[in-house]
């Protein structure tokens, strides 16, 4: 896309027009119909659903949830219900949803990510996907599959193999050379990149020495890592072709501005909305008046 | 289409009515006409972007136009809650999770652990007879219900001990459902002391640490005995005490 | 060392006893002697010096901060006056502080470590060193180095050569895996871990596209960031058999009890003593309140 | 050793000035004993922990038990400092930088730009004699101070037109020392209009963003005419005209 300062609101991105460059971010939004229910999906340009894995999956033990002096640690583990019974029984409900929805999917190995992507083909509710080769939080080591170029690789070109809708891939922060998986992920035939998945975090209770979370570190986000989140989407949107999606640290409509102007074409928002399940709506009316547009 | 919804609302009433104990009643004739006993808000305990979570808090009893939420002052967000007064504008989002299943009719037997017998109140309200168990540390900790026996540790109010000590074949026989709600730890004392052939008519209302409140993120959830979780927020936070993995909601701490 | 919870606040490191685990972090505490000027050493267990490199070096050109909503970028660029003016003129001052000194040293090729330091064992002021090969504003890629294990070993071999003192090497948290070159380090003979610079962080301009430091990405430090860095001195002092210092998060005493409980022998302050130059004093304070040591 | 401390001020009076501008008075007999025209203090804004660092201040005059500061209120730090109201606690670290350098009986001139002029009143108080000159934009941001020349961009105060208007070779020759203070532009415009023969008698006050205040971070670099770079906190604010790398400075931006 051509850039403009100041960023314009309205974004064109795989080939349609969005009024709204606000996608409510994986595992913070459910499927989105949720929202619907709460009328609060006014301002959202795309939702992208909870990760989708082939088996289901029970998630990580609780706590599952910290709540540090400036952010907050999540160790979900990718609860889900598997894709047999999203295809089956959520899917249809989502269909109502007024805004794209793009399907986040993650997998224990390089083949189940296209495995899941297969069995999703059949429905046609969704505008494309999201790749998660990047979750912290489970066992498997979804995040050594983004720090390693080559497997990148492997799961977009499978990915790409399966489905001839757009689709994401989302990488991780924690380790590696973001710019190399993302260049690697391109080459694969991802349609866009997600920058970046939750920094790996912890909180130890001094008294103790445990940590307040059962698998130990955990996936941390915050407001006030949203300058490290735009470096990484500088550098990336600098080194690709594809669109770029920012996912974390937007708090206020200033932030998805500066996101839109390091070059992000999309731009996420997730743990925000723990607080204002309307966050899309208002990040809206902030951006507006900022911009006058 | 659920009833939830995020309502900016005016504090009406604001008071320390134990020490570190805070009631604060909040207009809202909206979610007055909806809500149900056991369910709780999710309030925002400040309009400033830390704390990052809102703060989960039982509805108490409802009032005239709207509702009251009584809390143990605890550690930040509480704190931050506990400052609010009279005129404030507080997002409230609600009414959140199930709620107690109350037949037609039925008659209770209520069991409550200190502040876990806010929102005995609003059950109290809704059902034809109740009868009242209430433990705490000391009297500093017991919430005044009408006809409630109470115990405390120290003796300082009511009898000395522990609230299963108050609890009998007669009153569990006597009631249709039974309602528990307090510390983890006292709801398990409760749980093992009550005969199996009373469980089924055991409800427990769960705590969690919580993210949205509303079923999205997967944070809050409860071991179930048959295996995998449940979500506090939405599937609970009342759920049938055969249902609950006490073990492995133990272990989960809080 | 052997763990306790809660840590003991008293330390044993490099074979020495400190009444404080606190130590003030390179480049935000001078040579120290600034801090004796202001009657604000009370509390510190050492002072590692700003970057020393073997030429003198103006640094970035300004501006060279910039505060985000909730955190702090820098752009100093290891400006310092070069290693012989710190010898001559700058160690003779330092020889009055009550603390330890370490050096912090920077270089730009593997050799020029050791280099510096080998000019630095004329003077017996300073108990050791903080090998820097992480600093993430210089464009020779001091950063690049960090990341690299087999580089990281041949800088702590190169030093190791070159004096007797015990040096940490202090590593990056911007990509590859800290581990691997907290083993390469140790391997190359270094006495301790440095866990970690700072992160990598932009702000943009959004109205103009243009970051507000001139170099563009920026080193960002923020008491949110306590949960990534709590996360890698876990990850690191499980790993490695030499001490760990942790360097990065810190705003209270809790913060550092944690970051003791999650394996840091010794503690760095760094931005915290922007807002408080006294900040050792309260944060040894606020521990003994908690520990009732 | 040197006389910077870092003291916990009671705030003796606050007042907005003139729109947007905050006139505060601390109570602090040691600073007023030892500051010197053109030094400034580091004010923490708040004891939160945001904003990470302080903001640095200009001492406008001294009072009878501690100073006086002039700010504009522009972001979040000046936002949180135009709170302060009598009687709050501040901790301020002072006396900071070197400020003018001030012969014994010198004649002065000082050329202020808006705010600028915040600190000219201890500078006329410490020296025999002074003239002062004064640009703004508008009435609302002229500084009032005594037998001073004033000019608005809007003519709404004064003469109308820039302050470079009000140099004149009679004045710069009167003057055994020109202080100059205000916006880059303005210092610039006014550095340039100023001839050749009387550069060397010119001092410069320069802003910067600032991390320390007290010389250890290297934040606050100010481009040198001769390569490099000072410390705008130590080595500064007060520079001569000649030692800066105008150029380079104005790239900075703020
Ligand atoms: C459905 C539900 C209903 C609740 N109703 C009430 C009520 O009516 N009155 C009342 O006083 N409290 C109630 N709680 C508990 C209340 O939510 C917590 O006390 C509160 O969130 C603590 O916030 P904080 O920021 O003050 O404490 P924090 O600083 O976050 O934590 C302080 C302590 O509280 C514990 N804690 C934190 N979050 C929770 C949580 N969600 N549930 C339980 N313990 C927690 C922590 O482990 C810690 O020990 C309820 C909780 C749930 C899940
Ligand atoms: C030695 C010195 C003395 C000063 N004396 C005075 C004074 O007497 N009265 C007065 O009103 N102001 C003075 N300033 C400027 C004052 O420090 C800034 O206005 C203040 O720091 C802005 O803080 P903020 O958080 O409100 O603004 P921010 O939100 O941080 O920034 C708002 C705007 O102010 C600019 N700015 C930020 N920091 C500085 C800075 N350190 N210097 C200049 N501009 C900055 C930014 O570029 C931005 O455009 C002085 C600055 C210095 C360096
Ligand atoms: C509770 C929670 C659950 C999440 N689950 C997922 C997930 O299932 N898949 C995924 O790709 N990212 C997941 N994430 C990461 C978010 O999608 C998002 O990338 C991250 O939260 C950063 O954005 P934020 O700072 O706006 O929260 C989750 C984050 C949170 C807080
Ligand atoms: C202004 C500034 C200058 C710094 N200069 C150096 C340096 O010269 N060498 C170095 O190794 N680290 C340097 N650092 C990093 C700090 O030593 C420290 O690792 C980092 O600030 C994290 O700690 P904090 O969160 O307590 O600030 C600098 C940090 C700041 C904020
Ligand atoms: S708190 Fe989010 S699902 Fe229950
Ligand atoms: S502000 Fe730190 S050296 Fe000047």
């Amino acid at each position: 896309m051509t850039f403009s300062f100041p960023p314009a609101i309205k974004r064109r991105f795989w080939g349609q027009v969005f009024e709204s460059p606000v996608m409510l971010a994986s595992g913070t939004a459910g499927f989105g119909h949720e929202l619907l229910d709460l009328n609060c999906l006014s301002g959202v340009g795309a939702v992208v659903s909870k990760a989708v894995t082939f088996k289901p999956r029970a998630g990580n033990p609780p706590p599952r949830l910290f709540e540090t002096s400036f952010g907050l640690l999540n160790s979900i583990g990718l609860a889900n219900p598997g894709v047999h019974h999203v295809l089956q029984h959520i899917l249809p409900i989502a269909a109502d949803l007024p805004c794209p929805l793009l399907i986040n999917v993650a997998g224990e190995s390089v083949s189940e990510f296209a495995d899941v992507v297969r069995i999703l083909e059949s429905s046609s509710v969704h505008l494309g996907y999201e790749i998660n080769v990047s979750c912290p939080n489970v066992a498997e080591g979804g995040a050594a599959f983004g720090v390693d170029p080559d497997v990148v690789f492997r799961v977009a070109q499978g990915v790409s193999n399966a489905t001839d809708r757009p689709f994401s891939v989302k990488l991780t922060p924690n380790g590696g050379d973001i710019v190399q998986s993302a260049e690697a992920a391109v080459q694969g035939g991802a349609s866009a990149i997600t920058v970046c998945n939750t920094f790996l975090g912890m909180h130890i209770d001094w008294r103790t020495g445990r940590s307040v979370i059962k698998r130990r570190v955990a996936g941390y986000t915050s407001p006030a890592l949203l300058p490290l989140v735009v470096a990484k989407v500088w550098q990336v949107s600098n080194a690709i072709s594809v669109p770029v999606i920012s996912s974390g640290g937007v708090s206020c409509g200033e932030d998805v501005l500066q996101l839109l102007a390091a070059g992000a074409d999309m731009v996420q928002v997730g743990t925000r909305l723990m607080r204002r399940p309307f966050a899309a709506a208002e990040l809206m009316d902030e951006m507006k008046k900022l911009t006058g547009e | 289409m659920t009833a939830i919804r995020d309502y900016e609302c005016a504090v009406k009433h604001s008071e320390e009515v134990l020490p570190g104990v805070m009631k604060v009643v909040f207009d809202c004739p909206e979610m007055s006409s909806v809500a149900l006993p056991g369910q709780f808000v999710q309030i925002e305990p400040s309009p400033d972007t830390f704390p990052v979570t809102r703060r989960p808090i039982t509805i108490n009893c409802l009032t005239d136009s709207g509702f009251e939420l009584l809390f143990d002052v605890i550690g930040r967000g509480t704190e931050l809650m506990a400052r609010m007064k009279q005129g404030d504008r507080v997002r409230v989002l609600g009414p959140l999770g199930n709620g107690w299943v109350v037949d037609p009719g039925s008659k209770w037997l209520l069991i409550g652990g200190g502040l876990g017998a806010a929102g005995f109140q609003f059950l109290m309200d809704s059902v034809e007879s109740s009868r009242v168990l209430i433990g705490a540390s000391t009297s500093d900790r017991v919430i005044s219900l009408p006809a409630s026996h109470v115990v405390t540790e120290d003796g300082s109010e009511g009898g000395q001990g522990l609230v299963t000590a108050l609890i009998s074949d007669e009153l569990l026989g006597g009631a249709d459902s039974i309602a528990v709600c307090g510390p983890v730890a006292m709801m398990e004392a409760v749980w093992n002391s009550i005969p199996e052939k009373y469980r089924d008519r055991v409800q427990i209302s769960t705590e969690s640490r919580m993210g949205c409140g509303w079923g999205v993120c997967d944070g809050c959830s409860i071991p179930m005995s048959g295996g995998g979780y449940k979500k506090c927020c939405k599937e609970g936070p009342v759920f049938s005490g055969i249902e609950i993995d006490w073990e492995a909601w133990k272990e989960a701490g809080l």
